[in-house]
């Protein structure tokens, strides 16, 4: 779908204003769409395909998603997104506990008008910092909620809140597009929640599209680039970061209320811990932060990591960071983003295979180079700086 | 058999901020180094709280070997010999530390200083999972204390010590002494980096990399040891935590690092000095929200941060990524 | 017309600009040049008119003219990119611009900022027309044609200083405030870059205000010269001073008549 | 001091006890399977070489498969690691007298973290015919309504809501709860400080509890209870934070109320903290009894030093050593395996992950006889309610509100000198009708119902 350098003697075809896809790639994301909406149906084939982390790693990515136009225009590091998301989940979770409102609609229209409420509130705290500064001041922000919800008994402190009928811990699902659930047909409401997550997914994804690609988006970048220059060029800069941080919160409101509406069940360690805001960070960079569909992918990825490697190891910390560590030193630009860059590495050595060799030097020459710095570092240990 | 002090003479208000006191000379030495990491490398280790969890699991198992070998304090001769046992415990768990921190820097964090931040943030992150579990591997997921001397924790029998007619007032002994280790490191630290050659050359290499690198200053070197230095420090911190009979969990370090960026936003990243008062004064606010209104416990610490943000956006001693 | 009005800026012990009252633009178009000695307040006067810096005192005021004569318009408190939309603009010594873009998207911002398009979301960045025109004009205005796809970061010293005005240009503006805009740039290249930028200027009626260290270019395009010295206005008047006033080629130059 | 007048070591008298059920009765009562016998720890006794292995045609001939969710990392596992290694151990004698009607149990153990929904649906997704946990009661919470919506049986290990079966779950069908009703315990605390010290001699009394819903909650009930008997006041509240490192802010509190009695509900490492640091500036002179009832959750991380004062704790529905484990050997065979699999002393948690187990095993095995054939979810659900059987604790049921009803321990701690481990003496075993609602009634409206 992302597309971001293509050259205008390609053949394209042209999906809507701006949107230009060449063959293969209109072939790739069809084939994309046809497997996402027939993960229902051939989940049962793969041992370790599930359905719900699936859907839980599209609603992460979507949070990523929002996260990556201040990563990737504003180059802003936001530490503290776990607050849109849970705000979201809670927002909704408030309406039906509070309310007692059990339309799975307003609950998610709830949810986004809570946390984007919520950006925009917090935008306007964290508009004029920087760099790292930003990303503490965000952490403390997120921090704070989480404080909040697990110190508050009306939010049920650890326990969080059910987002079932009255609340309760086996009321029935909310009703979708008035079509009521029964807690046994809670199979069938999740698949409908699916295809309707499908939905917004595909137009959050267009959204985000056209939002990084607009003048707005220009201009972001352009705040990204050189704060003074943007103000410069009369960029109202702090006014923007608040924008772009409200748009942001807004993605994470949805995909919060999504995953509450999936989960029917929420508390604060899941959904608001700071740890949280780290994995959504870390999944727009493991996705590729720079591409739409990246994020996406570094949601489910992450996801299906986390649910899985648990049941395969007790260690699955040290599995998880040793990939984290990969991505950073193999595929900087992300899964997604770095294809592009496997493609053709791979193109290359097969049409070279004396590549092949070289390779083998380059890696010899890495060994030596680590084994020659820890010398190093024993020596500087031993007898200081020079 | 020991007889236990008890200080409620010195009234509530003064307990409470001596135990504020207490936990922020702490959590300064756990940020003093995040900082001056900060400060030099320009990189936020997100994986620095684990290296105060493996300080306090070091000194859990060093000084378990001690106590298993040595008289326990019953005259001022056995006490002394089982408190200098202690103290070279301590400095060993803060000395392993050392290599550790050294390794990590020259092999995973070197190759990332010209990354974008978020690449640090990742790479950091990924450190402290790995570190996390490399932990529970060595020592088991469940809370981990040292063993007992005759049934007392170390601190206990250390508590002996006559707190009374040293400094006129009942208080742990052993808290005492890590208040004024804390305040040795702060001045020290400041000695280091004003008066020591070394030190001077770290924060030339601090205030401009290449003009460092012109004068024949390896930059490289310098980052080892200041990683090493904050590995130190850390590990230094939770060694001492541990001797106060605090078990020792794998997530320690979690909280010790969410509570150092608290520490160092509001000092200022960078400044030695903010992050002493910056600590003092979130250990000290912490100790009195839970006396005053406990249900603010968690949120004290963030809320004190936002608030000095909003007044003074640059933290108390702003010195934004150069060493104060 | 744009006037500072005794603007006082202080760092610590020192003062930056020590009472400086002065006008520009008397007549649009003119061209003034700001000349000085290292830390006479040259770059602290053009922050301080263009809101990167507050003053400790004074004001900076526009006036505009309008059918019952002019009126004035305080702007000391506005931020800069609310100064933007009076008109008034400037380049940096320091070449500013947006690294990781290519040219025509560095013009093509600025540009869209100036339409006012920039809160757009949905529209498309390039498929603004009237936007699209301007930048192409921009570009064949300051001979940026070859390198228009090339990005900032990857470009000659000139071109960048180039790049840096025309994206001033792309903003209309009516004071165009730059600083030393032929800094760094090679003997050879100065000459083309000054000419392109006055050529522009007097082409759209532009107030400038320069500042500049080569004292030929000064003598050969400035209508009105400005001296500073240690924060004070030294001298102000024709160019022509730079050859009759002794005391001022002294101060500036280091050189006395009898040299 | 007075003798209390609830059922003792010594003066054991109600039905509903252990106590005056022979070996014999107690088969008799456990429907007389190989396995409940194992279960209940009195196979080497009974079963001698004659084990009788249920043989049905219409059991499946593949294991049974089962999961188990609990906390094995985190400060938690001080909890967790206990319900799984008795969970284990049930399954070792399940498996050892020949299985559930045959069919041995193979036991899948996955660490909860916060994906309980995540952990129970993959379980489902692998075809578990049963599943336990989770520790969290949070996570209980969430889990419940997923239990009740998929419809594999699951039994809670802990998870301690007390609202849970009383007002969230009306008419559950899957979802059961083997350990605590936290009633029982609250309750027993206070009823424990007024029998040491007199309703007329506490006139104060303190908290410190986990800052989150169970420590709130254990707080409610401890203090509904001890206000509708006595006359005292609440001097001090504090919630340090659940896995804190330190708590000396809220000791140094306490110390200087000096209330007769406090309680405290922290668990795992917050309780070895609590005491040591108590210890430090006194706590334990400055109350006159201190009384928590998971104490002794933490009996594997005490030195001496930590317990010395008047503290009494819960061990919840089960301790080792009650009865005396020279009499009643069931309760020294469990100890045993403990020690011997991984060499600690089995705490409450233990009995958690044991008796989950337990409860369905036994359950089924009787439901396979009454059938013919293996029972489908619902027949097992079913079977389940008003279920009773053995433990080496004793004799449990699970009520038709889904909780199950065990006895609820209390005692002095102290320090065995000659096992160099933390013990609990003057044992007083509550009948859960006396510490606990009856099913359908709320917990803090019994309590003030109490005249």
């Amino acid at each position: 779908m992302s597309n971001e350098d293509q050259s205008e003697e390609k053949e394209t075809i042209r999906l809507m204003k701006g949107l230009h896809l060449t063959k293969p790639q209109l072939a790739l994301a069809l084939v994309g769409l046809v497997v996402v909406l027939l993960v229902p149906e051939i989940e049962g084939f793969f041992d370790n395909l599930q359905l719900d982390t699936f859907h839980n790693g599209i609603l992460w990515g979507m949070a990523a998603l929002g996260l990556a136009l201040l990563l990737n225009k504003t180059e802003l590091v936001s530490f503290g997104h776990a607050a849109f998301f849970g705000g979201g989940a809670y927002g909704g979770a408030m309406l039906v506990n509070f309310v007692g409102v059990d339309s799975g609609l307003l609950i998610l229209f709830a949810a986004v008008f809570f946390s984007t409420a919520m950006a925009f509130a917090i935008g306007w705290f964290v508009a004029d910092y920087v760099a790292i500064y930003f990303a503490l001041l965000t952490l403390a922000f997120g921090q704070l909620l989480y404080a909040i919800a697990i110190g508050s008994p009306t939010l049920g402190q650890d326990e969080g809140l059910r987002l079932r009928s009255g609340g309760e811990a086996s009321g029935d699902p909310p009703s979708l597009f008035g079509i009521e659930f029964t807690l046994q047909q809670q199979g069938e409401y999740r698949l409908v929640l699916y295809y309707f997550t499908i939905l917004l997914l595909i137009a959050s994804m267009i959204v985000m599209y056209r939002i990084m690609k607009s003048p707005f988006g220009s201009a972001l970048e352009a705040i990204g680039q050189n704060r003074t220059r943007a103000r410069f060029i009369g960029i109202p800069v702090e006014r923007y970061v608040w924008g772009a941080f409200t748009i942001s919160g807004f993605y994470g409101g949805i995909a919060g209320g999504l995953y509450g509406l999936r989960q029917l069940s929420i508390g604060p360690e899941g959904t608001l811990y700071v740890f949280v805001s780290g994995e959504i960070l870390f999944m727009a960079i493991l996705g590729g932060f720079q591409t739409i569909i990246g994020p996406i992918i570094g949601g489910i990825v992450l996801t299906f990591l986390l649910d899985n490697v648990r049941f395969l190891t007790e260690h699955f910390e040290l599995i998880i960071g040793i990939l984290l560590l990969l991505v950073v030193f193999v595929l900087p630009k992300g899964i997604w983003g770095s294809s592009e860059d496997i493609k053709n590495g791979l193109m290359t050595r097969v049409k070279n295979p004396a590549q092949l060799g070289a390779d083998v030097g380059t890696l010899q020459k890495m060994l030596i180079n680590a084994v020659r710095n820890a010398i190093t570092t024993i020596k500087i240990i031993l007898f200081g700086v020079k | 058999m020991i007889e236990l002090p008890l200080f409620i003479d010195l009234g509530d208000a003064a307990v409470h901020t001596l135990n504020g006191i207490f936990r922020g000379s702490i959590l300064f030495m756990i940020a003093s180094g995040l900082t001056i990491i900060f400060g030099v490398l320009g990189v936020l280790n997100l994986a620095h709280g684990e290296f105060y969890g493996i300080g306090a699991f070091l000194l859990t198992s060093i000084a378990t070997f001690f106590v298993v070998r040595i008289a326990a304090p019953t005259d001022p001769l056995s006490t002394a010999i089982f408190a200098a046992a202690i103290v070279i415990a301590v400095l060993l768990s803060a000395a392993i530390l050392i290599p550790i921190a050294g390794a990590i820097e020259a092999t995973v964090i070197r190759p990332i200083y010209d990354r974008a931040e978020m690449y640090q943030l990742l790479l950091t992150y990924a450190l402290l999972l790995i570190l996390v579990d490399t932990i529970r591997i060595i020592w088991g997921s469940q809370p981990v204390r040292p063993a007992a001397v005759d049934g007392q924790q170390i601190h206990a029998a250390l508590d002996v010590i006559p707190m009374e007619e040293l400094f006129g007032f009942q208080y742990s002994s052993v808290r005492i002494f890590t208040i004024f280790i804390g305040i040795g490191t702060f001045l020290f630290l400041l000695w280091f980096f004003d008066r020591t050659k070394t030190g001077r050359i770290i924060r030339a290499t601090a205030i401009d990399r290449e003009a460092a690198t012109a004068i024949g200053v390896s930059s490289d070197r310098v980052f080892t040891l200041v990683f090493a230095l904050g590995g130190f420090f850390a590990g230094f911190s939770g060694a001492l935590y541990s001797v106060s009979a605090i078990p020792a969990t794998a997530e320690m370090g979690g909280t010790a690092l969410v509570l150092s960026f608290v520490v160092i936003v509001i000092g200022g990243l960078g400044s030695i000095r903010g992050s002493f008062v910056g600590a003092i004064l979130v250990g000290v606010v912490w100790s009195w929200a839970i006396a005053e209104y406990p249900p603010a416990e968690i949120a004290a610490p963030f809320a004190l941060m936002i608030l000095v943000l909003l007044v003074r956006p640059e933290g108390l001693y702003g010195a934004w990524g150069e060493i104060e | 017309m744009l006037e500072a009005r005794e603007l006082i800026k202080e760092f610590g012990d020192l003062r930056a600009t020590d009472d400086v009252s002065l006008t520009f633009g008397k007549e649009d178009g003119e061209m003034t040049f700001i000349v000085g000695p290292n830390g006479a307040g040259k770059t602290t006067l053009i922050n301080l008119l263009t809101g990167l810096l507050e003053p400790d005192e004074g004001s900076v005021i526009i006036h505009e003219k309008s059918e019952n004569g002019t009126t004035e318009r305080d702007i000391t408190d506005m931020d800069p990119e609310q100064r933007v939309k009076t008109g008034l603009v400037r380049s940096f010594q320091v070449v500013h611009v947006f690294e990781e873009m290519t040219v025509r998207e560095n013009i093509r911002t600025a540009s869209l900022s100036n339409h006012g398009l920039t809160r757009s979301f949905w529209s498309l960045s390039d498929e603004h027309e009237e936007v699209e025109n301007d930048v192409d004009e921009l570009i064949e205005q300051f001979r940026l044609e070859d390198v228009a796809g090339d990005v900032a970061e990857t470009l000659p010293h000139g071109d960048r200083k180039l790049l840096d005005v025309a994206m001033s240009f792309a903003l209309d503006p009516r004071y165009l405030l730059l600083d030393e805009p032929t800094s760094g740039v090679g003997a050879r290249e100065k000459e083309y870059v000054i000419e392109t930028v006055v050529e522009a200027s007097k082409s759209q009626n532009v107030t400038t205000v320069t500042i500049e260290h080569d004292m030929d270019i000064v003598r050969e395009y400035a209508d009105r010269m400005v001296a500073l010295v240690r924060g004070e206005v030294f001298r102000e008047g024709d160019p022509s001073l730079l050859d009759t006033d002794d005391e001022l080629r002294r101060t500036l130059l280091g050189v006395t008549p009898d040299e | 001091m007075d003798k209390p007048d609830t059922q003792t070591e010594e003066g054991r008298a109600d039905s509903n006890g252990i106590g005056n059920i022979g070996r014999r009765g107690m088969l008799k009562a456990a429907g007389g399977t190989a396995l409940a016998i194992a279960l209940a720890g009195c196979s080497d006794v009974l079963l001698g070489d004659d084990e009788e292995v249920v043989d049905v045609a219409d059991v499946p001939d593949e294991p049974v498969e089962a999961g188990l969710q609990t906390f094995t990392e985190g400060p938690a596992s001080v909890l967790g690691l206990q319900a799984q290694f008795g969970a284990e151990e049930a399954v070792r004698r399940i498996n050892d007298a020949g299985g559930v009607a045959g069919r041995e149990i193979e036991l899948d153990v996955v660490e909860e973290g916060d994906s309980w929904i995540e952990n129970y649906s993959r379980f489902v997704d692998d075809g578990k015919e049963v599943t336990f946990g989770p520790i969290s009661s949070g996570g209980h919470l969430d889990l419940v309504g997923e239990v009740e919506a998929q419809g594999v049986v699951n039994i809670a290990t802990d998870g301690t809501v007390t609202r849970m079966f009383e007002e969230e779950l009306d008419d559950p069908t899957y979802a059961f709860r083997f350990q605590n009703h936290d009633v029982m315990e609250a309750a027993s605390a206070a009823l424990t400080a007024i029998e040491q010290l007199g309703a007329d001699e506490i006139d104060t009394y303190a908290n410190i509890n986990p800052d989150y819903a169970f420590g709130q909650d254990e707080r409610e009930i401890f203090n509904a209870t001890i206000e509708q008997l006595t006359d005292a006041e609440e001097v001090y509240s504090g919630f340090p934070e659940l896995a804190t490192d330190d708590m000396s802010t809220h000791v140094t509190s306490v110390v200087s109320e000096e209330p007769d009695v406090l309680f405290t509900s922290c668990w795992g490492g917050d309780a070895t903290l609590l005491l040591s640091q108590g210890q430090d500036q006194g706590m334990m002179d400055a109350t006159d009894i201190i009384v928590g009832p998971v104490l002794y959750g933490s009996a594997n991380d005490f030195s001496s030093g930590d317990i010395e004062g008047n503290i009494w704790s819960g061990s919840r529905n089960f301790y080792w050593d009650f009865p005396d484990s020279d009499r009643w050997s069931p309760g020294r065979e469990l100890f045993d395996a403990a020690q011997e699999a991984e060499d600690t002393i089995p705490t409450a948690h233990y009995m958690s992950g044991y008796g989950a187990v337990t409860c369905w095993a036994t359950a089924v095995e009787g439901l396979v006889d009454m059938l013919g054939g293996w029972p489908e979810q619902e027949q097992i659900a079913a079977a389940l309610e008003g279920h009773g059987f053995y433990t080496p604790a004793g004799y449990h049921v699970m009520a038709e509100d889904h909780q199950c009803y065990s006895n609820a321990h209390f005692g002095r701690l102290t320090w065995n000198d000659e096992m160099d481990i933390p013990v609990i003496e003057e044992m007083t075993i509550r009948d859960p009708r006396e510490v606990s609602p009856p099913p359908g009634e709320i917990s803090v409206e019994w309590i003030e119902s109490w005249s």
